[in-house]
């Protein structure tokens, strides 16, 4: 027989029936039931192969911490690899398959790896693989090739490579208790913290609220766990001042209280509402966390525990009593501890044939007895199962007489039938979230389990208070006393008085048998999903890897998608016997986060599909609807060409570009950054920012200004103009805005106080418009009032205010083309008035939009540095912008401007190139003296910017070269190996164009 | 010891497994030694290997305050490359990228070096000129360097998103063939047992709390297990040399310690089969053997010796990760772990003598740290042995901030938490 | 007058929006002050200019960092030391106060262009807003007239409290369109009406 | 980690920047005393336990704060202005613990 459907019982809606399919075939279930228990009710065991022998494996538990069952869910072409069977509700229409197997479930080609289990090893693959030392498989190519065959073999499920479609978000959460777990710890204390008042947060990983309660088939406050469960859940709802989170687990434990949850709140769903994200990621602040996150029952390592059909003992009862399933028809059990007994009562209320208790205890309480009487189950206390039998389903096992002292079996094997083990080798607290959290788990060797620490450890950013099975408080009635506890001190309560409620509960022992091995022949496995045996444990000790995180890393135990949640302590207690040391020498791991496994779409949130914002200037529209290819400049979006149809690239920003030199163009420049400088001391502030000195600069005039950092580097340039005695506008390159601004703060704030400055950014206040060339002046004679633009009213650098299209605007006279040039100011909000003013008072001059293209184009003609050539190594000398290094007052960077390495004589310094081929030069190409096409060496320099230059007729570029000025007028060759260009240079001066700028000064 | 091989592995198998003896002793420290290297770590144990190896120094004590590689070696994303920008570094870890290439054997353990490829993603134009200036330069000095075209990048990362609608379309990118990853664990363990076989006593447990001292001189050190007095004291304690350099009286260093942190997801069959990095932010990712999704991104910005993250950083990685894969988005993060790092002040490490006599520094390697392993202990070795340099590491001193002579690849001066 | 452009413009829809069939728990507007200055004193001289503020606005600011007030048609909160976002309905707010925030009392800095205001209203809007900024939006955390300077990502913001369930929240210009599309996206869910 | 803005209140790292290390301290502007230029520039103190930093509320009030911090457990335990002056009416306090 298998698993089948009990005829009643259980917290599923038997009235609603569930379609869904697994590997391709339909099957049904209820509303209520998981994947693994609606499976399980249609008779399935076999749920998944294992990662290293693809040996066939079943459900082991029915919670988060399965190992075993792991399929993919599929909605239409969206792939969600590696999830639990055991926390996956069914919906209709819910699409699953199985995975880690080729061709099928059943027939896994892969399962031959079983053959070579001595040679697998842990850590075979450190020992083998190395290949030859010579020949066409020296080096790493053995390796290589053998590694293309492990990776294939690897893995387990496929991801998909379809965009998701689904919304991921985020919350950001604040609440004075967070209560983590909802079983009856968990709601006792946020009842008793909202009963206080306080704001309370009630996260539960699984669908429903009351944890254990939900099928321990205990009685509480004289009614069903469950009913009593939903009962302070309902009542809960009803707070205004709590907020509960089904389906959400609380995966990460971060400083200063605060923890990561993902709610899932869609995947039960087989239509999400319109906007409702899948997940939900909570980022909650809590004044105070309560643990209530219960314990994980551990499986006993025997071998043969993996075959499908043997399963925890909690899960079987949790099968029957939740989701009306039995696991087999006749079950064994098999365990060092109590809690097993309640489980066999409960499998035989609900129908199965209990076969036989196996204890490896010798002596039983009479309670025990009792229980197991009331079971109808043979007792074999001081007996261990030493073998499984059956192919993928269970069939049988053997035992034996077993002394837990001495781990001696004797006696001959007895086999006894069955269809489902279900074992117990007692409890782990989850304290997980406590040691992310920084708490030092504590072993006790009575419950043989790592404890938080009691009292209440106080890290120092952290502030939680456990309760129930966390804490190693195993019982009901212990659960419900620590939880009101807990909730009431976290809520900042005194105790309360009124009467808990009463328990009824199987009576039975907390504190296991000490044992966790069964050392019989065969393979006994410690992690299942990653298939390491006890034997393995054992070898690692034998090769030195004994501390806990050697032992981790040399046999992966702990290290799959259950993250060790049921295996770490078995494998402690192994390593432990190898060493003959007690379990807590050997350590136990820190927890990290996540507590499981998150989804990447949750925590990308809503920055999934929308990485960052886009950054528009006031005139974008207008560049789009004329045209404009845009160019994506950090967040910023910028015009690169206005191209016309059948234009390449280059043909558009050399049209664009000589246009300007040759009648006027305008282009966007609201980019720029742009800082207000106000105050009685913005000048002298200005004065130390600065190389040059802006004290003296006169109202209504502008001055173009180099930075250095503190180390004497350049950092960024720019004109700032002073607008009133004590009001400043700076502007920045684009690209630096936000890194100046920080830095003006920075010195404010921290090193020079006692000024009297404040630096706002003003960028987006201004939309700022470049208009240049010979035509540029009588453009704006024809549109501007209010002020006369001619070179008495607005000579080089000067400013002046007036109106243009009833629009007020500030202009300034200043010029990176090279050409007489103006840049005008106005409100962002009448950017594109203004733009569309000037664009119409520039027709009858062949005025043109520009991008930057052209704009690249004109200032390499120039000569003109950007953040190309200021790129974090070069000084001011490197860039002969060392007549900007004032010599009459410190300035930040003057002091360390001049060491040794800063003034070497082989620095890298701005030069000009001309190509000599007349062929196109490449960004990012290197110079050369001696040209070597076959092994390039020696490189000299590099191009930093490249254009073809309209006003020259060739192709030209900057860059940066070794002693540059000192090579104006020699021949190199630039050497692009990575483009297979080559060919003859001249090295010339920086300022191709105009050198002596009579064009720009008019 | 037993040389591992294919044929000690099934000669093992058909007796059970149960000859394997300890990859390397467990010592106790003896009274004194010729030369201790603290720090039991990749570059540590490195150092030691190669003064024995290269230079006969056999007479060695590597120190490691825990267990042995509980540092950053087992704590990176394994990538290994040597595609710099600037010569000091490219010459550096191209010589580390030689020593990666024959290190299995030499060390008769395998590290599983993959040369995978690295592959380094632009987004605009001008990025793109940059990885050009960057691959041009490795191509100067003899290193491996591509460029790869859109097309070529989906080709090789179908899984990639390179459309032209994304946020930042890919339009080109920056290929170093011979990059890979390695196994981080197997590399300590393979040094650690090389060095053993030579004679280097590797002592676990092992903590430093004090130098002693003759004068200025360092001549040995006090320990958890007693004093061990030495000719020569090697620091390599990346991610905490600040604490060892302050034991020795030393305040400040061009050096704060950051955490880094490094994420995992559940196994997958293979998907990605490079190392890949993002250009608009700090992202790299790799697929280990096992099928995980191995992948970083920036540092999270704050001095601190804890080895726990912050969450910020956790969601920037994810979003960037996204923005390139947006295939992945239900795939789940396993795992996370935080390293602490050196960050030195223009991103490039520290190899030298002294600061002190009878000292000698390793420190620095912000991020960099697993790559350079091999390079960094055979250059530490050298300068240990011989009092000076190698021509590799020359560079590599404390003195050069103050002399204006930094290695500063990303250009960001100063401030540590943007190299 | 020429009409200021708002950079909503195009992507603005007035209409319900989302999963409205239950109804609207949301309404978005963007309310185009005319003036937005940011006033900053020197240290010493907030009291100074809190009573220039009164002078000009009428508006008392309440004791304490990020205090406020709103009267519907001006409002006013701290969101710095020393530093204050005070709107207007009308224009010339900046003009106004050139003549009061003298040099000796602080600085004042016309944004009225710089920065877009966006208000988000109804029984969501802490919900929705909780999707994008780290701070707590309950009211006894974030009264009514309070201000907070906060960040979502790239996109600064200033968020006023101007009642039980309103908020409005200055973002900058360039900004304020891609901010838009990611409120309302966030708001569907919640169903949403563009006023 | 949240750190408590002495204006804005406890508000979360992502609203910061960190600046580095507060002992150093900046030579007078003419000085010509390259050690001390060099310390202050590339010298850090780099404690594992207690450390004086300077962050920036960048995401928010965007004062510098003088924060001491612990490099170990990542404890505050005082925050303040970096600049003198504005004294702190901290709304944290005034408004209770909600």
């Amino acid at each position: 027989m298998s698993p089948r459907r009990t005829d009643a019982g259980g917290r599923i809606d038997r009235l609603r029936t569930i379609r869904f399919t697994f590997d391709g075939a339909s099957y049904t279930g209820h509303a209520g039931d998981t994947l693994a228990s609606a499976l399980l009710a249609n008779g399935v065991t076999l749920f998944g192969r294992s990662f290293k022998y693809h040996r066939p494996r079943g459900v082991l538990t029915s919670g988060v911490e399965e190992p075993n069952a792991l399929v993919t869910v599929l909605r239409g072409e969206v792939r969600e690899p590696n999830i639990a069977a055991t926390m996956i509700e069914i919906h209709d229409g819910l699409t699953a398959v199985s995975q880690n197997r080729f061709p099928s479930l059943a027939w896994d080609v892969s399962a031959i790896n079983q053959l070579g289990g001595k040679l697998l090893s842990a850590g075979f693959y450190y020992k083998t693989f190395m290949g030859p030392v010579f020949g066409p498989l020296k080096g790493t190519r053995f390796w290589m090739f053998c590694e293309h065959f492990i990776r294939r073999a690897a893995g387990l499920g496929r991801a998909g490579t379809a965009p998701d479609t689904a919304r991921y978000e985020r919350m950001n959460a604040f609440c004075d208790v967070l209560v983590v777990g909802s079983g009856p710890a968990g709601l006792m204390a946020a009842k008793a913290a909202a009963d206080q008042g306080a704001r309370v947060i009630l996260a539960e990983l699984e669908p429903h609220f009351g944890g254990s309660a939900n099928w321990s088939g205990e009685v509480i406050d004289d009614m069903p766990g469950a009913d009593w469960a939903a009962r302070a859940a309902g009542q809960l709802e009803g707070h205004d001042n709590v907020r509960l989170l089904p389906r959400t687990t609380v995966w990460g434990y971060y400083d200063g209280n605060t923890l990561a949850a993902l709610e899932r709140v869609t995947d039960h769903k087989e239509n999400p509402g319109k906007g409702e994200p899948r997940h939900r990621y909570w980022a909650i602040r809590a004044k105070t966390v309560v643990l209530a996150t219960g314990s994980f029952e551990r499986p006993l390592v025997f071998p043969g525990n993996d075959r499908p059909g043997v399963m925890l003992a909690y899960a079987g009862e949790r099968y029957a009593n939740e989701y009306g399933v039995l696991p087999g028809d006749r079950i064994a059990l098999f365990t060092n501890n109590d809690s097993a007994y309640r489980a066999a009562l409960a499998l035989k209320k609900a129908g199965a044939a209990i076969v036989a208790i196996i204890d490896v205890r010798p002596e039983l309480s009479s309670e025990m007895r009792k229980l197991a009487g009331e079971a109808e189950a043979e007792i074999l206390s001081g007996h261990a199962v030493v073998a499984t039998e059956g192919g993928k389903a269970l069939s049988g096992l053997k035992v034996q007489r077993f002394d837990m002292v001495s781990g001696a079996l004797t006696g001959d094997a007895r086999s006894i039938h069955a269809d489902c083990l279900l074992m117990s080798g007692g409890w782990s607290p989850t304290i997980h979230l406590a040691s992310q959290a920084g708490a030092r788990a504590e072993w006790n060797a009575a419950r043989q389990a790592f404890l938080p620490p009691r009292p209440t450890q106080r890290w120092p950013t952290q502030q939680w208070i456990g309760a129930g099975a966390f804490t190693g408080s195993f019982s009901t009635a212990e659960a419900i006393a620590e939880g009101r506890a807990a909730g009431l001190s976290a809520a900042g309560a005194a105790g309360a008085l009124s009467a808990l409620p009463s328990v009824e509960a199987a009576p039975g022992d907390p504190d296991p048998a000490p044992v966790f091995e069964i050392r019989a022949k065969g393979k006994s496995f410690v992690d299942f999903q990653h298939d390491v045996t006890a034997e393995d444990v054992r070898l690692a000790h034998r090769e030195g890897f004994v501390s806990v995180e050697h032992l981790k890393r040399y046999t992966t135990l702990g290290m799959a998608t259950d993250q060790g949640k049921i295996s770490n302590i078995p494998g402690l207690a192994i390593m432990a016997e190898a060493l003959g040391k007690p379990i807590p020498e050997v350590g136990t791991t820190r927890f990290r986060p996540p507590f499981s496994a998150v989804s990447i779409g949750s925590l990308a949130a809503e920055r999934f599909g929308d990485i960052k914002p886009e950054r528009l200037t006031p005139m974008h529209d207008w560049h789009i609807a004329n045209g404009a290819t845009m160019y994506s400049a950090g967040l910023w979006y910028r015009p690169m060409i206005y191209g016309h149809a059948g234009e390449t690239i280059e043909q558009a920003y050399v049209r664009e570009a000589k246009a300007t030199r040759e009648s006027a163009g305008i282009v966007d420049v609201s980019t720029l950054g742009k800082i207000a400088v106000q105050g009685p001391d913005a000048a002298e502030f200005l004065d130390r920012v600065y190389t040059n000195m802006f004290s003296t600069l006169a109202v209504g005039k502008a001055r173009y200004g180099l930075m250095l950092r503190e180390d004497g580097l350049a950092f960024d340039d720019g004109t700032t103009w002073r607008l009133g005695e004590q009001d400043f506008l700076m502007t920045t390159t684009t690209a630096n805005a936000g890194k100046v601004m920080q830095h003006l703060e920075y010195f404010l704030d921290v090193i020079w106080p006692e000024l009297k400055v404040h630096v706002t950014s003003v960028t987006d206040e201004w939309a700022g418009a470049a208009i240049g060339g010979p035509k540029a002046r009588p453009i704006l004679a024809a549109c501007v009032t209010g002020t006369a633009v001619d070179n008495a009213a607005l000579p080089f650098m000067g400013i002046v205010r007036g109106k243009i299209s009833g629009v007020p605007v500030m202009i300034c006279r200043l010029s990176f083309s090279g050409e007489m040039a103006f840049e005008v100011y106005c409100g962002a909000g009448y950017g594109t008035h203004v733009w569309e003013a000037l664009i119409e008072a520039g027709k009858p001059f062949g005025l043109v939009a520009y991008g930057l293209e052209a704009l690249g184009t004109m200032r390499i003609e120039k000569g003109h540095v950007t953040g190309a050539e200021i790129d974090g190594r070069t000084t001011a000398r490197d860039l002969h912008l060392d007549w900007m290094l004032s010599k009459k007052k410190p300035f930040i960077g003057s002091a360390m401007m001049d060491r040794e390495g800063l003034i070497a004589p082989d620095r890298l310094e701005l030069v000009g190139l001309i190509a000599l081929d007349n062929r196109p030069l490449n960004g990012g190409a290197h110079v050369v003296e001696v040209l070597d096409e076959a092994n390039p060496h020696d490189s000299i320099g590099h191009i930093t910017a490249c254009c073809y230059s309209p006003a020259l007729g060739k192709h030209i570029a900057l860059a940066l070269v070794k002693g540059g000025k000192a090579r104006h007028g020699s021949r190199a060759f630039v050497s692009d190996p990575l483009r297979n260009r080559f060919g003859p240079i001249e090295i010339v001066s920086n300022h191709f164009y105009d050198p002596d700028g009579s064009r720009m000064h008019g | 010891m037993a040389e591992y091989s294919a044929f000690s592995l099934l000669k093992n198998a058909l007796t059970g497994n149960k000859d394997w003896k300890p990859a390397w002793r467990k010592s106790d420290p003896k009274a004194s030694y010729d030369v201790i290297v603290i720090g039991g770590g990749g570059h540590g144990l490195s150092t030691a290997y190669y003064l024995a190896k290269e230079h006969g120094i056999t007479n060695v004590a590597v120190l490691e305050k825990g267990w042995l590689g509980s540092g950053n070696v087992g704590r990176n994303t394994t990538a290994v490359r040597s595609n710099y920008l600037l010569p000091a570094n490219t010459r550096f870890y191209e010589h580390s990228m030689k020593l990666w290439e024959n290190l299995s054997h030499d060390l008769n353990y395998n590290v599983m070096f993959s040369q995978r490829g690295c592959l380094n993603l632009a987004h605009t134009p001008g990025q793109f000129d940059d990885l050009a200036r960057r691959g041009n330069a490795m191509r100067h000095l003899g290193v491996d360097a591509e460029l790869m075209t859109t097309a070529e990048i989906a080709r090789l990362v179908p899984t990639l998103d390179v459309s032209g609608s994304a946020r930042f379309p890919i339009v080109g990118g920056l290929m170093q063939r011979r990059a890979g990853t390695a196994r981080h664990d197997a590399v300590a363990w393979g040094y650690a047992r090389g060095a053993d076989r030579r004679g280097v006593d590797i002592v676990e447990n092992c903590e430093v709390t004090g130098f002693l001292r003759d004068g200025d001189r360092i001549t040995g050190v006090s320990t958890t297990r007693g004093e061990i007095r030495a000719k020569k004291v090697a620091l390599a304690v990346a991610g905490s040399t600040g604490r060892v350099m302050q034991l020795a009286g030393i305040e400040t260093m061009p050096i704060e310690s950051h955490v880094l942190q490094a994420f995992v997801t559940e196994s997958l069959k293979p998907i990605i089969d490079t190392i890949l990095t993002f250009g608009m932010g700090h992202f790299y990712i790799s697929q280990s053997d096992k099928g995980g999704l191995v992948y970083g991104g920036d540092l999270d910005g704050y001095n601190s010796y804890a080895q726990r993250g912050s969450l910020p950083i956790v969601d920037e990685v994810m979003s960037e990760m996204l923005a390139l894969f947006p295939g992945l988005a239900r795939v789940r993060m396993l795992r996370s772990w935080g390293g602490v790092c050196d960050m030195s002040m223009d991103g490039s490490p520290i190899i030298t003598t002294g600061p002190l006599p009878g000292m000698y520094l390793n420190c620095g390697w912000c991020y960099g740290g697993f790559k350079a392993t091999p390079a960094s202990g055979w250059c530490f070795a050298w300068t240990i042995a011989k009092d000076e340099p190698h021509e590799f590491n020359a560079p590599f001193t404390l003195d050069r901030f103050y002399r204006g002579l930094v290695i500063d690849d990303k250009g960001q001066g100063a401030t540590p938490r943007l190299h | 007058m020429v009409e200021r452009q708002s950079p909503l413009e195009p992507v603005l829809q007035a209409g319900s929006h989302g999963n409205f069939e239950h109804g609207v728990d949301i309404i978005l507007s963007e309310t185009q002050p005319g003036s937005i200055v940011q006033l900053a004193a020197w240290p010493g001289e907030e009291r100074r200019l809190i009573s220039g503020i009164r002078t000009v606005t009428g508006l008392a600011l309440p004791d304490g960092a990020g205090g406020g007030s709103t009267d519907g048609v001006k409002s006013v909160f701290g969101f710095a030391p020393g530093k204050f976002t005070v709107v207007d309905e009308a224009e010339g707010l900046a003009s106004a106060f050139a003549g009061v925030v003298t040099p000796a009392i602080g600085t004042v800095t016309d944004l009225s262009h710089g920065r877009t205001a966006i208000r988000i209203a109804g029984p969501k809007a802490e919900w929705v807003l909780a999707k994008f900024f780290a701070i707590d939006f309950a009211l006894p955390a974030f009264p009514v007239g309070a201000g907070r300077s906060t960040v979502h990502h790239d996109v600064f913001a200033q968020i006023q409290r101007t009642g039980a369930d309103q908020f409005d929240i200055y973002v900058f210009r360039s900004f304020a369109r891609s901010f838009w599309k990611a409120l309302c996206h966030a708001s569907e869910e919640v169903g949403y009406e563009v006023q | 980690m949240l750190i408590t803005c002495p204006y804005c209140g406890p508000r979360d790292v992502i609203e910061f920047t960190y600046q580095g290390d507060g002992n150093r301290e900046r030579p007078q502007p003419a000085s010509q005393n390259l050690d001390a230029w060099n310390a202050y520039v590339y010298d850090r103190l780099n404690p594992a336990g207690d450390h004086n930093e300077i962050w920036q509320h960048s995401g928010g009030c965007r004062a510098h704060l003088r924060v001491v911090r612990n490099t170990l457990t990542h404890e505050i335990s005082s925050t303040a202005f970096a600049r003198g002056g504005h004294k702190s009416t901290a709304r944290h306090k005034a408004e209770g613990k909600s």
